[in-house]
């Protein structure tokens, strides 16, 4: 096994760790850090393959991806927390109730 | 575009257009309303007989646009189409009159009359459709047009038979829908052709029973319409329309619409010996007998005025049926026929029950004792139409049953006589009360609600329509054989689809 | 003059004039209304003068930066792009109009911007050629979306929003895990590349399942739905019309392309039939909701539901034909729904609620709108004229000329849980009463924006052989089967 | 391609060993702010992870952005949160629940472990090796302008994302405002340390920050970590008790958040009205543009991030006139 | 297409008149200002009817836009019937005039005699198998405005039968027309016969007509609706209308053609059963107008035998017309006259023997009838037994002594006539005046018409045989002893009346059997309806419980917890990818 297939692996149960959290915890602010969790994932599955260039120097394109991906992620997240507060003060939860109220 | 493929459009627009215009005038501009609706319909008139001229001296008309690839949007006239589109632009302007007197001082006559032009805008649709397509378009534009005029009054009875009317209609469409789309994809094409065009143009390997199958989705999707028993259920609930409205849906538009189908399916797409090869014809007559029967029965129990004559109308309309599913083309003639007559004769009638609740608010046959010497005219022209419904001559229902009958026998079908024959006792046993009640006996009291109208017995717009249409009911029947009558049409029809 | 049309980048225009508008927005707030409406306008003008374009010259490619695939980004614009900017663009007119309107001042202020942004994104969408870029774009578009939702800042608004972020999140993570599969197994990000070079591996697997089933999930996809109906109805009004006409189709339009060019039909057989089967399922259960619901925006988004569904049946029939009906449906059900929104919008605002049994009182008052939503109606139920009838056409005859007819039942029976559900809200507005509510006066830009979406989607199926002739740009179906 | 020797598989299974359980702690552990410093303490390994993958750049934006930037915001919003909420849910359980759910909550662990599986399969059967873009990224370098090859294909190959990706850091700040303020909160004033430590250390960030813009150019760096570094220098300024005044809120900020989004549409309209492509520079004038994107960006990027750690709506004066 | 000679002019328009100008006076009524003036016009519209039997050459007029083409026309049959016809509308009409004076109703009982008139006279000049059913149709609707004039309850259950009647009647004429005319291949009567005629055909003809008729046993509303009308009406019910439907037989049925011996069975069979019938039914009446209504019905069997003589023997069917002719023609008048003297007799009130003059008149169309010598009877009679005589051996001489019994029951019958006008309790007295010149006419016209019969020939009539007079005389006399003794028995209490039959007869068990019938099936459809109530109520309540049913909007709301969606999506993922693998 090989170093990049060996992050790539780490990243893929990144990924999964993140789904899984995000759909099984409830408060908000987890499921915001497993999103990260999961974009962080993404991310190391692409970067550690990058490295499979055969050269030295890894392949540019994913890590320029992975930057705008940081970013996007990083803006998500700032949203997503604000919006979080929102709701904590609209309902005094940081979970979403189940049923829906029309 | 030259004037012959501009006419057809312009028959349409001579009421859409109006109608549309009508949407967004202010309720209080009576008199610009009534002046666009008339001169819409006079347009309309004047329109359809230069057509009827044109086509008589050899001239096609024929408006094509594409609609999708290898699909057009078809209008163009032919005989049977021409014979829809006179009857329902004269129908209309006389409704159009009607209704102008009937709905005086009611609410939201702009939205009514509105949709009243839509929906006559679509019956001529479906008359000119120059295939099954173009056909389908108007015919649903035609449930969408009616809907407003049905659930019009706005009481919860009228929501739910509006919502009854749109559960059958639109189930119905919805099978016509896929009947059509499965035939173009065997066939090909959709255009109406003398003859039809399935038995040309569906492929060797189309097997007979899908040609069945999409038989049977066909007739269902218009047999709605055409209130053929078990699909009739929405047309008794929908008399809770205005009286103008139910004249209109059951002589001049939707009833009409899915007969007129069932006519264009038989002859034009399937072709009456295809049809009668399939061993399609025979059901269908069958199914059309029991309607009539069926039908006239359950209106002899009816006591509301308008009910039982919508139950006459499912039975009534089916002859049209009758008369096209059995093979031959003097019962050809007689169907084809009867969808004017039919036309004339019920739309007195219904006239004439919106007078009478109208005027003197007798809704229910049990209220019409002696009626008629306070309304005699009314009553007369309601006498008329009645008796052209039982069959009497020299009224027009006499002529389509005669034709009826001896195309039953030149079919070789004896006991479609029988089916006549106990239609017209079966009529005769629903109308003849009725007369008896409003000329022989005397008023119990004061009538329901009566409201003075004018000088004569009611307003002269509410007055002349059934007399008109009464007349045309007999002259139709009595003067069957001057040309360009509507006999002549139905001969001529049925000689070009039998190939004659 | 005529070169220049026929020559001028114009899907660039469609990208930056919105992005600009939403920056010029954001700094010259006082003027903000003039600056959205010209942007708004310019839009149009920019998708009619690509549209010439391209029905004169045909598709055509944009090397961003001179590079070209596979280093660069190319913008790929053809009869598919074409429909979903048209729609784009008309939708976002309508919308931008209505919304002066219907937002008092301050939250039109900031709706502006984010509006355009959105706009902007699903323009950048629609031409994207990069799978990437495409990532870029569906996030800038779920941002949007959310932030949108979430604008009215109500508990329902607000809840729903979150639940909104993310599905869009877990969505697009899923679509990106698939890029990089896709990039790393095949070394590009560009369509026209990857549709050489792709063959079936198990990261390919993988990238397809991931993509379609989290692109499902952004484009709710019963069972995958969850999230939209309380966020399309409990947006501001103009909001849900772009929501519904619009974003949903975003990422449904990304997994067309992806099905269409990317990855080979043969190999899409049984996953195609399963597609269709989840779309047979959210028609009815769509439907069933719809009928359910009581109140009218929840029930539009519902019909949304339901609308999704159909287009999924694309994925089974895959003949030419289907593809034509789906793409028109595409156009159709955004005008209509759009319509659909915005005549609600009217409700609401007019009578300050939006339940259907009460809209007795209101309708009367209402007629346009009223109008406006059964014209919409009438298009979403397949009824002849609207364009959803042609759509449904089609299916139905793809349907059926490939045998597999149980779609068409499927098609027909969910225009029939259309129809009951139309006119359970239609028939509800013709009773008469004479009871009276304290109400706004409606401004007639609002009702009249509604109407002309309404007639435009109903029009539509009258002049039904040009968009489907545009759809033929660029040959994006020369791989499909014809029947 | 690394050989695998014992030093490198013991380093690397240790950090990917690590980053699993870190990120499992993360989202695990029952208090949240244990969670949130578990995950700032991730982001750290996942710069060390870039590191070691040679991605000196995106370590750079993982410590500024994914774990510093991040992990402030994280804290600040469990700050407001326990602030604004009544009563926070000590636990992700939910009580009575039966049998049958809890069955069923097995059944998310069972359905993650079969996606894995197949993921892992996907990945173990890439090709070994596969050169992706690098060749043709290596031999357009020299017309890019820049050095730096993630620098060239962030802002020259593939700069049309770089530009989508800009607007989604304007559109985060925009949605978050459009959310409406947050209801004030008594912030305790400064103490006198942090007032000194904000005084000090916001130059330096600034300073930092031009390096970071200048290096990208050439080597690691570049506008996304300047601007998280001046994002690092707002952040500090705030918890020093500064706040934006109305009119830097209506036109200043303004000015500031829109001018790396404006530079690249107003250079995008110069090369399309100059008759190019799309955000096409003539090699000649490749470096200088980029610098000059850059340092729009690195402003507006800074400004956003500082903006979204502020969180609330500035008096921006729309609720006032109408 | 027949090749016909065309009418000249004036033909034509008076062909066109016979039923137009009656249809035209009718609708003169509508406007109340005319209508004193048509009443007093009323009766002399048959005068074209009139013209035409005299005048007419026998040719044909086309009106080709009339219905599917029509032909007014006249012929030896026609004429004959046109010539009674007209004259009992004239008499009956100038007789009317005085006796509904003062009624509140006369302007409609004129409007819809002329109705009646119209196509009375319509059918016998038409030639064309719908105009004949038009005014047959058009005599048989307005004539319901004439039974049930006086619109007392037997009025108007008279009206209802007879209405009934009519309907069934003209539904099977027009099966039977539909169907005829279709084999025929023809809409002209005049070609109509002579083609072949399915059994079916035959039998809707005969049995349509037949009601008109008065043919057993579809007779029921004849007595009914004759004694009930005013008198004017009864004259031209009976006299008039009950011939057109001979007249129907005549042109449609194939007579003379083709032999039809099962029919001609049914007819005789029906005939004398009517002949007979009509009599001991008639014997029990205690109204003088009932009286006559089954004498008609008798009589009419007896024409009934005679057309289906010539059923069964197609070779001597002109004798056997020409005997049905005289007959109809003889019994038109006679029975005319009875109901106007009738009427009269009711009229005059008080004293018995103010009413000897009427009984005096009375006798001659009573003698007549009972076929005395020198009487129309006599010759129609001796018609009807030459007739006989031509059937086979068996036939012939039962048949004869059935004539004979039919003879003695008809006299019987007209006993009971004048005793019952005799001694009648009548109202108060009106002015009679005016009902007695048409009445002495009519009575004029029976005592001399015969004798204009072309083919009677006074001398053999005057020269009868002492057999033959025997014959002739020998059932009056047994009749008119029988009846006599009958009286006599009866005036002392002796002999009571062994029965009593309502007018109506087959009608009281028919209506009775309906009447249970029809309970019994509004019991089954009322208990078919509430079961059907009980189930839609069932439905309703299963369709309201379904919508309370709740789980789809649970599981809806269910499918946004996180778990489940979560599940979800990460199953579609799997299925996903391994259904990829797989392909």
């Amino acid at each position: 096994m090989t170093t990049e297939t060996l992050y790539a692996l780490v990243g893929v149960g990144l990924f999964i760790l993140g789904l899984y959290a995000l759909f099984v915890r409830a408060n908000l602010l987890r499921k915001i850090l497993a999103a990260n969790v999961m974009s962080s994932g993404v991310f190391l599955v692409l970067v550690a393959l990058a490295r499979r260039t055969g050269t030295v120097a890894p392949d540019p394109v994913p890590h320029a991806m992975v930057i705008t991906g940081i970013v996007v992620a990083v803006s998500v997240t700032a949203f997503a927390l604000i919006l979080m507060l929102r709701i904590a003060m609209k309902t005094g939860q940081t979970e979403l109730p189940d049923t829906w109220s029309e | 575009m030259n004037s012959s493929a501009a006419l057809p459009l312009l028959i349409l627009g001579s009421s859409l257009l109006p109608g549309l215009v009508i949407f967004f005038l202010p309720e209080s501009r009576v008199r610009t309303r009534s002046a666009l609706n008339l001169l819409g319909a006079l347009l309309k008139l004047v329109l359809v007989g230069v057509m009827v001229w044109g086509v008589f001296n050899g001239t096609s008309y024929e408006t094509r646009l594409p609609l999708i690839p290898g699909l057009d949007f078809v209008l163009h006239a032919d005989a049977l189409s021409l014979l829809f589109v006179t009857l329902s632009s004269v129908l209309w302007l006389v409704t159009t009159i009607y209704a102008i007197g009937y709905l005086e001082d009611s609410p939201h006559r702009s939205r009514f009359f509105g949709f009243f032009s839509l929906c006559v805008t679509a019956t001529v649709g479906v008359a000119m459709a120059g295939n099954l397509v173009t056909f389908l378009l108007f015919y649903e534009l035609l449930t969408l047009a009616t809907y407003p005029l049905i659930v019009h009054r706005g009481t919860e009875v009228a929501r739910l038979a509006g919502l009854s009317y749109l559960r059958y209609t639109i189930a119905g469409g919805a099978l016509l829908m896929i009947g059509t789309v499965w035939l173009y994809t065997l066939c090909g094409t959709l255009e109406f052709t003398y003859g039809g065009f399935v038995h040309e143009l569906a492929s060797a390997s189309t097997s007979r029973e899908s040609l069945v199958v999409i038989f049977v989705l066909l007739i269902a999707g218009l047999g709605v319409k055409a209130a053929l028993v078990p699909l009739h259920g929405w047309l008794p609930q929908a008399m809770v329309a205005p009286a103008p409205v139910s004249a209109l849906l059951h002589a001049v538009a939707v009833v009409k619409a899915g007969a007129f189908g069932i006519v264009r399916v038989i002859y034009d797409v399937y072709g009456i010996e295809f049809a009668a090869n399939l061993g399609v014809t025979l059901p269908l007559a069958i199914l059309a007998a029991a309607t009539i029967v069926y039908a006239s029965v359950r209106a002899l129990f009816q006591d509301d005025l308008k009910r039982r004559l919508a139950f006459s109308t499912i039975s009534q309309i089916s002859y049209i049926t009758l008369g096209v599913a059995t093979v031959g083309p003097i019962a050809a003639i007689g169907g084809i026929v009867h969808l004017v007559h039919q036309g004339l004769m019920k739309i007195t009638l219904f006239f004439c029950a919106g007078n009478l609740a109208e005027t003197l608010g007798v809704h229910k046959v049990s209220e019409m004792d002696g009626v008629a010497h306070r309304m005699p005219w009314t009553m007369a022209a309601f006498t008329l139409g009645a008796l052209g419904m039982i069959g009497v001559p020299p009224l027009a229902g006499f002529i389509s049953k005669w034709y009826l009958g001896t195309g039953a026998m030149a079919a070789g079908q004896e006991w479609i006589v029988a089916v006549l024959v106990g239609s017209s006792v079966l009529n005769a046993a629903y109308f003849l009360p009725i007369i008896y009640a409003a000329w022989f006996r005397e008023a119990k009291g004061a009538w329901p609600a009566e409201q003075p109208r004018g000088s004569a017995e009611t307003r002269w717009t509410l007055l002349l329509p059934p007399l008109v249409t009464a007349l045309f009911a007999l002259a139709v029947g009595l003067l069957a054989s001057v040309p360009f009558s509507p006999l002549e049409w139905a001969q001529l029809i049925a000689e070009r689809e039998y190939g004659r | 003059m005529e070169v220049i049309i026929t020559t001028f980048p114009w899907g660039v225009v469609l990208i930056l004039v919105p992005l600009f508008g939403a920056l010029s927005c954001f700094m010259w707030p006082n003027v903000a209304r003039y600056l959205a409406l010209s942007t708004a306008f310019a839009l149009v003008m920019s998708v009619i003068a690509l549209a010439v374009r391209l029905i004169t010259t045909g598709s055509y490619r944009h090397e961003i930066g001179g590079w070209g695939a596979p280093l660069g980004i190319e913008l790929f614009a053809d009869g598919l792009s074409l429909l979903m900017l048209a729609a784009t663009a008309v939708v976002g007119f309508a919308v931008t109009v209505y919304s002066i309107g219907y937002f008092p001042n301050r939250q039109l202020l900031r709706f502006l911007p984010i509006w355009f942004l959105l706009l902007a994104a699903l323009n950048a969408l629609f031409l994207s050629g990069d799978i990437f870029n495409l990532y870029v774009a569906l996030e800038l578009t779920g941002l949007a979306a959310v932030a949108l939702t979430a604008m009215s800042g109500g508990r329902a608004a607000l809840i729903a929003a979150m639940r909104y972020l993310f599905a869009t999140l877990v969505g697009s993570m899923s679509y990106l895990l698939g890029v990089v599969l896709i990039y790393h197994s095949f070394g590009s990000l560009d369509f026209m590349i990857l549709a050489e070079r792709v063959e079936a591996s198990p990261a390919t697997w993988s990238a397809l399942g991931l993509m379609s089933i989290g692109l499902a999930l952004k484009t709710a996809l019963f069972p995958l739905h969850f999230w939209l109906p309380p966020a399309h109805a409990s947006a501001p009004a103009p909001v849900s019309a772009a929501l519904s006409g619009l974003v949903v189709k975003a990422s449904f339009y990304i997994l067309l392309r992806l099905w269409l060019e990317v990855f080979p039909a043969g190999h899409s057989l049984i996953p195609g039939e399963f597609l269709g089967a989840l779309g047979v399922c959210a028609i009815f259960w769509g439907g069933l909701q719809a009928l359910r619901a009581t109140r009218l925006k929840l029930l539009i988004a519902y019909s949304t539901v339901m609308q999704v569904g159909y287009f999924f049946l694309v994925f089974p029939l895959a003949t030419v034909v289907a593809w034509h009906g789906v793409l028109f449906l595409l156009l159709s059900h955004a005008l209509a729904k759009a319509a659909m929104f915005l005549a609600a919008g009217n409700i609401i605002y007019f009578a300050g609620h939006d339940r259907i049994v009460d809209f007795d009182r209101i309708a009367q008052q209402l007629p346009m709108t009223l109008a406006a939503f059964a014209l919409a109606g009438v298009c979403i139920m397949g009824l002849p004229p609207g364009g959803g009838f042609i759509a449904k056409w089609l299916m139905v005859q793809a349907s059926l000329e490939s045998g597999q007819w149980w779609w068409a039942a499927a098609l027909i029976l969910g225009s029939l849980v259309a129809a009951a559900y139309v006119f359970k809200v239609v028939g509800h507005s013709f009773t008469q009463t004479t009871v009276r509510e304290k109400t706004n006066v409606v401004p007639v830009l609002m009702e009249w924006t509604a109407l002309a979406l309404a007639l435009a989607s109903v029009l539509l199926g009258l002049v039904a052989s040009w968009p489907l002739a545009w759809m033929e740009i660029g040959g994006v179906f020369a791989g499909v089967p014809a029947r | 391609m690394d050989t695998l020797n014992l030093a490198q598989w013991v380093f690397d299974s240790l950090t990917g060993t690590g980053l699993l359980w870190l990120a499992w702690m993360a989202l695990a552990s029952p208090q949240l702010i244990r969670a949130i410093v578990i995950f700032v303490a991730f982001g750290l390994l996942m710069a060390l992870t870039w590191v070691r993958l040679d991605a000196v750049d995106i370590a750079l934006a993982e410590v500024a952005i994914g774990a510093g930037l991040t992990g402030a915001l994280l804290l600040a919003a469990l700050a407001k949160l326990t602030a604004a909420q009544t009563e926070i849910s000590k636990s992700d359980h939910r009580p009575r629940d039966g049998r049958a759910v809890r069955a069923l909550r097995q059944l998310p662990a069972v359905l993650m472990f079969l996606v894995a599986a197949g993921l892992v399969y996907s990945v173990l059967s890439l090709p070994p090796v596969s050169s992706g873009l690098s060749v043709e990224v290596d031999a357009n370098l020299g017309t890019s302008g820049v050095e730096n090859p993630v620098t060239a294909v962030l802002l020259n190959f593939r700069g049309y994302d770089t530009l989508l990706e800009i607007f989604v850091l304007l559109l985060a700040l925009l949605g978050v405002w459009s959310l409406g303020g947050l209801p004030p909160q008594r912030v305790a004033p400064a103490g006198p340390v942090l007032h000194t430590l904000a005084v000090v250390l916001t130059p330096v960030l600034i300073l930092l920050a031009a390096y970071f813009l200048w290096a990208g150019v050439k080597g690691p760096g570049g506008a996304f970590q300047a601007g998280a570094t001046l994002g690092a220098a707002g952040v500090l300024l705030q918890l020093a008790g500064w706040r934006p005044g109305p009119g830097f809120a209506r036109v200043h900020w303004r000015l500031i958040l829109v001018a790396g989004p404006a530079l690249f549409i107003l250079v995008a309209l110069f090369t399309i009205v100059a008759g190019r492509h799309l955000l096409e520079y003539a090699p000649e004038h490749a470096g200088t543009l980029i610098l000059l994107l850059e340092s729009g960006a690195t402003l507006s990027i800074g400004l956003t991030l500082a903006g979204l750690f502020f969180g609330e709506r500035p008096d921006d004066g729309y609720d006032n006139d109408n | 297409m027949s090749e016909v000679m065309s009418a000249s002019f004036a033909e034509s328009v008076l062909l066109i008149a016979v039923p137009f100008v009656p249809l035209v006076m009718s609708a003169a009524m509508l406007p109340s200002r005319w209508r004193e003036s048509v009443v007093r016009l009323a009766p002399w519209a048959s005068l074209p009817a009139l013209l035409v039997a005299a005048f007419s050459t026998g040719e044909m007029l086309d009106l080709p836009w009339l219905l599917l083409g029509s032909r007014l026309g006249m012929d030896d049959v026609g004429q004959v019937f046109l010539v009674f016809t007209a004259v009992l509308w004239l008499l009956a009409g100038i007789y009317g005039r005085s006796y509904l004076a003062g009624d509140t109703r006369r302007a409609r009982f004129f409007a819809f005699y002329l109705l009646t008139m119209s196509g009375n006279l319509g059918l016998i000049v038409s030639q064309d198998i719908l105009s004949f059913y038009l005014f047959f149709a058009l005599m048989s609707f307005s004539s319901y405005v004439l039974i049930m004039h006086k619109q007392i309850p037997q009025a108007l259950r008279a009206g209802r039968i007879y209405i009934y009647f009519v309907v069934l009647g003209e539904v099977l004429l027009f099966a039977g027309a539909v169907m005829g005319a279709w084999q025929a291949g023809t809409l002209y009567l005049d070609e109509f016969p002579g083609t072949a005629q399915s059994n079916i055909v035959t039998g809707l003809l005969i049995v349509g007509f037949g009601i008109k008729a008065g043919a057993l046993p579809v007779h029921a509303w004849l007595p009914l609706a004759h004694s009930v009308a005013p008198t004017p009406a009864s004259v031209v019910l009976s006299g008039a209308m009950i011939q057109s439907g001979l007249l129907g037989w005549l042109r449609f049925l194939p007579l003379g053609h083709v032999a039809l011996p099962e029919w001609s069975l049914v007819c005789i069979t029906a005939g004398f059963g009517a002949a007979i019938y009509g009599v001991l039914v008639g014997l029990s009446q205690d109204e003088p107008k009932a009286v006559l209504a089954y004498s008609s019905i008798s009589q009419m069997g007896l024409i009934t035998v005679g057309t289906g003589v010539g059923m069964a023997a197609p070779e001597i069917w002109p004798l056997c017309l020409s005997a049905i002719l005289v007959y109809a023609f003889h019994h038109a008048f006679a029975k005319g006259a009875l109901f106007l003297g009738v009427g009269i007799a009711a009229s005059t009130g008080g004293a018995m023997t103010r009413r000897g003059p009427i009984v005096a008149g009375l006798l001659l169309p009573a003698f007549a009838l009972a076929g005395l010598p020198f009487t129309s009877g006599a010759v129609a009679k001796s018609g009807l037994t030459e007739l006989i005589g031509h059937l086979p051996e068996p036939w012939s001489v039962r048949m004869a002594t059935l004539l004979s019994l039919v003879a003695v029951g008809t006299t019987c019958l007209m006993a009971r006539l004048f005793y019952l006008v005799w001694f009648q309790e009548s109202g108060h007295p009106q002015k009679t005046n005016g009902l007695w010149p048409p009445w002495l006419a009519m009575l004029s016209v029976v005592a001399f018409s015969i004798w204009l019969w072309p083919s009677v020939d006074t001398a053999t009539l005057l020269t009868t045989s002492f057999a033959g007079l025997w014959h002739a005389l020998w059932p009056a006399a047994a009749g008119a002893t029988g009846a006599w003794v009958a009286w006599t028995l009866a005036c002392k209490g002796l002999l009571k009346f062994p029965y009593r039959i309502p007018v109506g007869d087959i009608l009281v068990p028919v209506s009775w059997l309906s009447r249970k019938l029809g309970r019994s099936w509004s019991c089954m459809t009322d208990r078919f309806r509430q079961r059907a109530k009980d189930r839609a109520w069932n439905l309703q309540q299963a369709f309201s419980g379904l919508a309370r049913f709740r789980s789809p909007w649970q599981l809806e709301v269910r499918m946004r917890r996180w778990e489940i969606w979560g599940v979800m999506f990460v199953t579609l993922l799997v299925l996903f990818y391994v259904m990829l693998a797989l392909a």
